[in-house]
């Protein structure tokens, strides 16, 4: 099973120089080929993800040529890591099988390249690993930002370019100062070595690594970016972006803050700046014009919400953030492919004008996708909505919660609008490619099954039993069954 | 010995920023880039110093018999190579970057991007 | 109008005390409805206030012709004004009467030779009582009214009646001079 | 079965379950044999799935639980009355409440319970919080804002059951909730909303009494009696509680009927403005005499069942001695007979209107449930016995015997000596002189020559004038519209503040980047 | 008296009493007009003339609303406790007569809609308005004297009010009296309020229509009427009485004081008289509430 975590992230990169040469001539080669090689990577995610649930200790560490973790370089895959895993090379392929059959061989290579950085990144249990897999994303995603070359997308990609590039010096410098502390680049062995840190060098290294994976994370300040990059992308690139590229900075991020900055002040400000990033996004997001650009606020907003569920200390609060991250990766996947779609047929993306070739499947899309994205009783969002509000409240911050009312009330109204305007347009709905039918017919359908089976794995009874729950805690045995008790 | 070289590498990363910010063209933000990179390395680099030792170059001639005592921290070392290589992939993408805009922009001025707003 | 026989008729066979009844309250209480044209309409408030106070004899003034058992045409009669007066008189209810005022409705009056004045009203609606005069006074007024009394007192076939016995002379009359009625 | 014993949870589950049942039975028998062809089946389906809602929400006694059912009928009556620009602000308004309530269920898990008991045992502010909702959905007074837009942009096939039974889900939560905590309520609350019902319940008359639409007046004359019910089940006195709940029976009967009138003269003709509608009495004969029946119980007079919970209510707060606010409730009350006139004299017994030659009598199957809910109303005014007591039970009372004397057993006689005297006027008119059925021209005109279309001379527009004028303030001030205006400019402005973050010069989103590492620091050394 | 014939011609007693009224009421006003007018029983023969003519329907609805109409105030009358038997009481039959006070112009207005005549729509439209207008100070006074009583029944509004005059509700109550008279003058429709018969304005309003027996039914609820107006009062406000003829002159007297005041005064507009109702009486009610009630009305 080790064998497969590496080759999950091996695969891929290789790959995508194949298909690049493969395309050379006509791109349809390449396509089927990278098509072949996410399905793989697709099953072998889930093959992992199944071993990894059902096994004892619930993780793998996988050692390459021999080395042991101290000194050599692992992947580490533990319960939440393998969710990310499933749902990041679900979406690749999803969004890879609705391409327009028109995107050329350099676009598959970039995806391919895409997903091996994803896995890598998701995997690592090294640091300067980490940092190697986060430069390849950042690199990739320009790539792919820039793709089309006119002139929107190339201001897009320059922005992206530059806050990247000091993102990514940032980081290093980081890197540089825990290396230099603790001698070793092992994530486990420096969590170890966290605690005597001195406050002023723990600040520091905080800071810089918050504005390293902060930029590409979409944190409120240095997320000016991703409101230009995501509308320039096509489609596709988009969808991978605001569903799984910013969620994995996010992970990273917060993944090593729990392991090296335990104590509360710093969720304190992790709490704060994902409060502020949901409400300013929210709140400029209320009056976009652009259809793309109004669902990047919306993405932004869902990072910010998160970010405020996984620097809770609690469990509960963890799995909040992951039912907000599924939720997030399923919906806004949907929407942006079929909105991106039927605003490239239109040739317009103002929201009055995007929806004229609206096809039956896309409006059900868009319902189903906006609904759960606003977390509509019966989806997975309202679960992680609800999960987010007893964890606040839990934790203390009720302050927080309150302030969260509004903005909510705001993105529901936005998306709404934009749900509105589709399902009231006649359009004329011809299909241009049947992938794109495809995907969007899969993803409603995990939309709407997943919730039963989230909620019929954590109560364990036959039937919904609506008189009270003879468990006590209905959600801390959710949370407490699918996390296995891990420390993360 | 160490601390001038600290010194140094924060004077390169200061004027690396500094140059990112204050600079109008995108090729001159591109050169503070890697002005900032190599600070950055340097600093990487300085870390694993130790004074009066050899390069980890395992086959040299000194270190043939053993190399416990006399040679600098080798990690750093290759944290560096793969940075410097990271920081080619990056300009080399700048510059191609710099090509485009200058075909669509007519200016690599980057103050004249500012269509996108709001 | 439609043609089913009124009750005066029916009730005419029993002259039993319910006939009498009857009969001595629509002598006693006698509701009019004024048509007020040409100088005749001047006449009526004088009887109906302070001095010659017509409500002792239980007349009263009333507003629409469903209520109403009398009608009063107080003046002369252009071809227009005799639709509304036809149109009026049909609304009413059975026993009911017509009085009209002044020598205008008689022969036309001052007005006679105009193109458009009805030089003879009873042509068109059957009139029971005229009062004579170029414009009665008040006690004269008073006089027709009291002779209604005497009328219904004395059991006489009211206009109503004949108006339904030769009701084709009367619309064939109506509609020389009146295109539509 | 799941479902049968779902709906036995509690009595008052079984009472609300019961009626919901009945409502949404009758309601799809009617759309399906009215005629009304198209979209009828995603309309059955969507009203199918939030009658299963409902009754679950009824039911459960998990906050978490009735928290979800309670969000998901708000979506589902938002999707079901498809007009996205009209229900936009019942959507904000009751998602906003909704916030609230999952604030106050988020404290209740962390207080340690799930059960609604204990919500009002955390601390009074929780209730309330729990209780927002509530109000919000029962349009009291500072959240009638969207009423208007809701009851009047909705698709037509669900107004009917949006003004019966989701416009008094309120009233629902409402006895959940404070069934559960016995005096743990505070005092201020109780007064407040009473007050502010009492408010609404008149400004909604004005705007019935005031509105030129058929549907638009029965909305806002549902919103009047919600408003009522409201503040009786708010009292929690004994017999302002048997009041309500016997209300809420009756006003989902008449609007019930009523709105299926409506809506089948709407399919038939494609308007219920009053001044186009007009003597349907001639073509629809039963629909109308069950239709008077209805208005004549919903505005309370004795024969029909409105009377009897109209005034257990009444007696419940001449109990309590609040006269301020039941005199405001019989305001409405003698307004309500205002509308119900006006609903009977315009669509039924006006004038002809061209509009009459496209409506005919309800085919048999479409006009049974009109004429169902027509005499259990009846039913609830002649002999009301049983109707009481299952409303009792509901409430967990054992009443054998409502305390007052009055009640059933007097109105039965008031009924029988109605019935007597009824007779006898009608004996003495077949006795008097025969009367003659006259067509519609022949009327008095004062004179004047009825003209050739004669459908314009009819009053039945802008019918009650001077009241309207007189209450035209009042009706503006608690409309909120100024309220509207204010907070769209509000937001606007705090808009165009955000949006300048993103000005999209490239050293400003650098700025932004060192500020952060800046931040950081001096938070560390700010909480040394 | 409290035979069973009482029971049944208990409405024709009252139709009786009204008509005298009605007689001596248009005597007294022309005597104000400095006229005779007419004979005492000529409301009494109006009636038997208007039941024996012809008359006109225009269709069942037409017919049902006049029967509703006499029949809702012959069943008035049955609950107006008359001289010293309340024929039918109960615990709170003083809220129950408010309902059953609405049943007969209902009935009025159902046969006027379908009369199809502007001038009846707008007639029965004025009424109803100026029933909203006068109900708000009306409703406010029953309630006050209901609280004031501490219970809802005649029977015991009577009992607080025996025991000679210093007792009945005039002098203890006069606010709620001199508002409830004030709501009468409209109730009963007498002159500066009959914006709804306004012969001149809207051709007798409701009635223009009606025809024959029709409108000899509707002198009839006039009638009954003016009997339930007056004889409320007196149960109200003047103690009941003891024997008929002690409750004959007392409703005289209210009826007497009534009919001069509406003699002398001209028609107002039906805004303006709603406008009046909803300001003037009220206050004057609910400083009588205050007065009389205290705090506990809140």
């Amino acid at each position: 099973m080790e064998k497969f975590l590496v080759l999950v992230f091996v695969l891929p990169l290789i790959a995508g120089f194949v298909s690049y040469i493969a395309g050379l001539k006509g791109n349809h080669l390449s396509k089927i080929f990278t098509a072949i090689v996410l399905l793989t990577n697709l099953v072998l995610s889930y093959k992992i993800f199944k071993y990894v649930m059902a096994s004892a200790d619930n993780r793998i560490i996988a050692v390459f040529s021999g080395w042991m973790p101290p000194l050599g370089i692992n992947f580490y895959a533990d319960s939440i890591a393998v969710i990310f895993l499933l749902f990041a090379n679900l979406l690749a392929f999803a969004s890879l099988f609705s391409a327009k059959l028109s995107y050329s061989n350099r676009f598959h290579g970039l995806i391919l390249l895409l997903t091996a950085a994803l896995n890598g990144l998701i995997l690592s249990g090294d640091i300067f690993n980490i940092f190697v897999f986060f430069e390849i994303l950042c690199l990739v995603s320009f790539a792919l930002v820039a793709y089309y070359r006119k002139a929107e997308s190339i201001e897009a990609s320059v922005k992206y370019f530059v806050l990247g590039s000091i993102a990514s010096a940032m980081l290093l410098i980081g890197i540089a100062l825990i290396y230099a502390k603790t001698g070793t680049l092992n994530l486990a062995q420096i969590a170890d070595m966290a605690p005597q840190w001195s406050g002023l060098f723990k600040a520091v290294v905080f800071g810089l690594l918050l504005v390293g994976f902060g930029v590409e994370a979409g944190i409120f300040p240095m997320n000016a970016w991703l409101f230009d990059a995501h509308p320039a992308a096509p489609y596709p690139v988009s969808a991978l972006l605001s569903g799984i590229v910013i969620e994995v900075a996010l992970y990273l991020f917060l993944r090593i803050k729990s392991l090296f900055f335990v104590d509360p002040l710093f969720s304190l400000v992790l709490l704060l700046l994902g409060l502020v990033t949901f409400a300013v996004s929210e709140l400029v997001g209320f009056y976009q014009r652009d259809v793309k650009r109004l669902l990047a606020y919306s993405s932004a907003g869902q990072i910010g919400l998160m970010l405020m569920a996984f620097s809770l200390p609690t469990k509960i609060g963890m799995f909040a953030g992951l039912l907000l991250f599924i939720n997030h990766l399923l919906a806004k996947g949907l929407l942006f492919i079929s909105v991106g779609s039927m605003s490239d047929r239109s040739g317009d993306r103002d929201i009055d004008r995007f929806s004229e070739s609206a096809s039956f499947v896309d409006k059900v899309a868009v319902l189903a996708g906006g609904l759960s994205l606003l977390g509509v009783p019966p989806s997975i969002g309202f679960m992680g909505k609800v999960l987010l509000f007893i964890a606040l409240v839990k934790a203390g911050f009720l302050a927080f919660a309150l302030c969260l009312i509004p903005f909510v009330v705001l993105e529901a109204l936005y998306v709404m609008r934009l749900v509105g305007r589709t399902l009231a347009s006649s359009g004329d709905g011809r299909i241009e490619c049947p992938g794109q039918v495809v995907v969007q017919w899969v993803f409603t359908f995990i939309i709407i099954v997943l919730p039963i089976i989230v909620s019929r794995m954590s109560i364990q009874t036959d039937k919904l039993n609506l008189n009270g729950f003879n468990k006590q805690d209905y959600l801390y045995g959710m949370a407490s069954q699918l996390l296995k008790g891990d420390r993360l | 010995m160490n601390l001038d070289f600290y010194a140094l590498s924060i004077f390169l990363i200061g004027a690396g920023l500094a140059g990112i910010f204050l600079n109008r063209d995108f090729v001159k933000i591109l050169v503070s880039i890697s002005v900032l990179e190599s600070g950055v390395n340097l600093l990487l680099i300085s870390i694993g110093y130790v004074q009066g030792r050899l390069a980890p170059i395992l086959f040299s001639q000194e270190l043939k018999a053993s190399a416990v005592g006399k040679v600098v921290d080798p990690v750093p070392q290759a944290l560096v190579l793969t940075a410097i290589v990271i920081g080619l992939g990056l300009l080399a993408f700048g510059l191609s970057l710099a090509i485009w805009m200058a075909k669509n922009f007519e200016t690599t001025d980057v103050s004249e991007l500012k269509r996108l707003r709001g | 109008m439609a043609e089913c026989p009124t009750n005066m008729e029916v009730a005419k066979e029993n002259n039993s005390i319910l006939r009498a009844f009857a009969d001595w309250a629509r002598k006693n209480s006698i509701w009019l409805l004024h048509y007020c044209t040409g100088c005749g309409a001047i006449e009526l408030p004088p009887t109906m206030t302070a001095r010659f106070d017509m409500t002792r004899y239980g007349f009263a003034p009333m507003a629409t012709p469903r209520q109403a058992d009398v009608l009063l045409i107080t003046g002369y009669l252009s071809l227009k004004t005799l639709k509304r007066v036809i149109w009026s008189y049909e609304l009413m209810q059975a026993p009911k009467y017509v009085i009209g005022f002044g020598s205008c409705t008689m022969n036309g009056g001052h007005y006679w030779d105009s193109y458009i004045t009805i030089n003879r009203l009873s042509d068109y609606i059957p009139v029971d009582i005229y009062i004579a005069g170029c414009m009665p006074r008040p006690e004269a007024v008073l006089t027709g009214m009291l002779e209604i009394k005497e009328r219904i007192k004395k059991k006489l076939p009211g206009g109503w009646l004949d108006y339904e016995k030769r009701y084709d002379w009367y619309k064939e009359n109506q509609r020389k001079i009146l295109s539509d009625v | 079965m799941m479902l049968l014993d779902m709906i036995k949870a509690d009595n008052l589950a079984f009472f609300f379950s019961v009626l919901t049942i009945g409502f949404f039975v009758a309601n799809t028998i009617f759309l399906i044999f009215s005629g009304i062809k198209k979209g009828i089946v995603l309309n059955t389906i969507l009203s199918l799935f939030l009658t299963m809602v409902l009754l679950m929400l009824y039911a459960t006694h998990n906050i978490v639980i009735f928290f979800a059912l309670w969000e998901m009928a708000t979506w589902l009556t938002y999707l079901l009355a498809n007009n996205p620009k009209k229900s936009s602000k019942y959507l904000w308004a009751s998602l906003l409440a909704e916030f609230f309530m999952l604030i106050a269920v988020a404290r209740t898990v962390a207080y340690g319970s799930y059960d609604i008991a204990m919500v009002a045992h955390v601390d009074p502010l929780n209730l309330i919080m729990f209780c927002l909702p509530f109000i919000v959905k029962s349009g009291i007074l500072p959240f009638n804002f969207w009423v208007t837009d809701l009851y009047t942009g909705s698709d037509k096939r669900f107004v009917a059951y949006l003004s019966a039974i989701i416009g008094k889900l309120g009233i629902f939560g409402i006895l959940r909730v404070f069934l559960l905590s016995p005096g743990l309520i505070p005092e201020w609350f109780i007064y407040t909303f009473i007050y502010l019902a009492g408010i609404t319940a008149v400004w909604a008359t004005f705007k019935a009494v005031g509105s030129e639409d058929a549907i638009e007046s029965l909305s806002f004359s549902s919103l009047s009696q919600v408003a009522f019910i409201f503040a009786s089940v708010l009292l929690m006195n004994k017999s302002a509680l048997i009041g309500g709940l016997v209300h809420y029976l009756n006003h989902m009967l008449i609007k019930m009927g009523m709105f299926m009138a409506v809506v089948y003269i709407w399919a038939k003709t494609g308007t219920t403005e009053f001044k186009r509608l007009g003597d349907f009495v001639s073509k629809m004969p039963f629909s109308f005499l069950f239709f008077l029946m209805l208005g004549i119980s919903l505005a309370g007079v004795p024969p029909m069942g409105g009377v009897i919970s109209k005034w257990f209510m009444y007696e419940g707060f001449i109990e309590e001695s609040k006269l301020l606010a039941v005199l405001l409730f019989f305001v409405a009350g003698v307004g309500s007979f205002l509308y119900v006139y006006r609903l009977l004299h315009s669509i039924f017994l006006g004038r002809k209107k061209p509009s009459i030659g496209l409506v005919s009598e309800m085919n048999i199957l479409a006009i049974l449930p009109l004429a169902a809910s027509a005499l259990i109303s009846f039913l609830i005014g002649v002999y009301s016995r049983p109707f009481i007591r299952f409303a009792a039970k509901a409430l967990g009372m054992d009443f054998s015997e409502p305390r007052t004397d009055i009640g059933f057993a007097y109105i039965g006689i008031v009924s029988a000596v109605f019935g007597a005297l009824i007779l006898f006027a009608v004996v003495l008119w077949l006795l008097l002189p025969k009367h003659r059925y006259v067509p519609d021209t022949e009327g008095y005109t004062a004179a004047a020559y009825l003209p050739k279309d004669i459908q314009h001379w009819d009053y039945s527009y802008n019918f009650y004038a001077p009241v309207v004028r007189l209450g035209d303030k009042f009706v503006r001030l608690f409309s909120l519209d100024w309220l509207a205006r204010f907070w769209k400019e509000y937001i606007a402005a705090i808009g165009e503040l955000f949006r300048g973050i993103y000005s999209g010069s490239l050293k400003l989103y650098g700025f932004y980047l060192m500020s952060v590492i800046v931040l950081v620091l001096f938070l560390k050394e700010m909480l040394k | 008296m409290n035979s069973v014939w009482f029971l049944v011609f208990l409405p024709l007693i009252a139709f009786l009493i009204g008509i005298s009224f009605m007689g001596i009421g248009t005597r007294i006003v022309a005597r104000i007009q400095r006229r005779y007018g007419p004979p005492l029983i000529q409301p009494f023969i109006d009636v038997i003339k208007l039941l024996s003519k012809d008359s006109i329907s225009y269709g069942w609805v037409f017919d049902m609303g006049v029967w509703m109409a006499l029949a809702g105030a012959a069943l008035v009358v049955y609950f107006v406790p008359f001289a010293d038997n309340i024929v039918l009481s109960g615990k709170a039959d003083v809220v129950v007569l408010m309902y059953i006070l609405a049943i007969a112009p209902l009935g009025m207005a159902l046969g006027t809609a379908q009369a199809k005549n502007p001038y009846a729509s707008i007639g029965i439209s004025r009424a109803l308005m100026l029933m909203l207008g006068y109900d708000l100070p009306l409703v406010m006074v029953i309630l006050g004297i209901i609280t004031y009583t501490g219970s809802a029944s005649f029977a015991d509004i009577l009992s607080a009010q025996q025991g000679g005059i210093g007792n009945w509700y005039i002098f203890r109550l006069p606010l709620f009296a001199i508002v409830y008279f004030w709501v009468m003058i409209a109730e009963m429709g007498k002159h500066p309020f009959d914006v709804l018969i306004a012969p001149s304005e809207i051709a007798s309003g409701p009635m223009v229509e009606f025809s024959g027996k029709y409108l000899g039914y509707l002198f009839i609820y006039m009638a009954l009427h003016y009997y339930a107006a007056c004889a409320l009062f007196v149960n109200f406000f003047m103690g009941g009485a003891a024997t008929f003829i002690e409750f004959y002159l007392k409703m005289f007297s209210v009826f007497f004081v009534l009919i001069c005041i509406s003699a002398v005064m001209a028609r107002t507009t039906t805004q303006r008289a709603v406008y009046m109702y909803w300001t003037k009486p009220v206050v004057l009610a609910f400083i009588g509430w205050l007065a009389y009630l205290g705090w506990r009305i809140f």
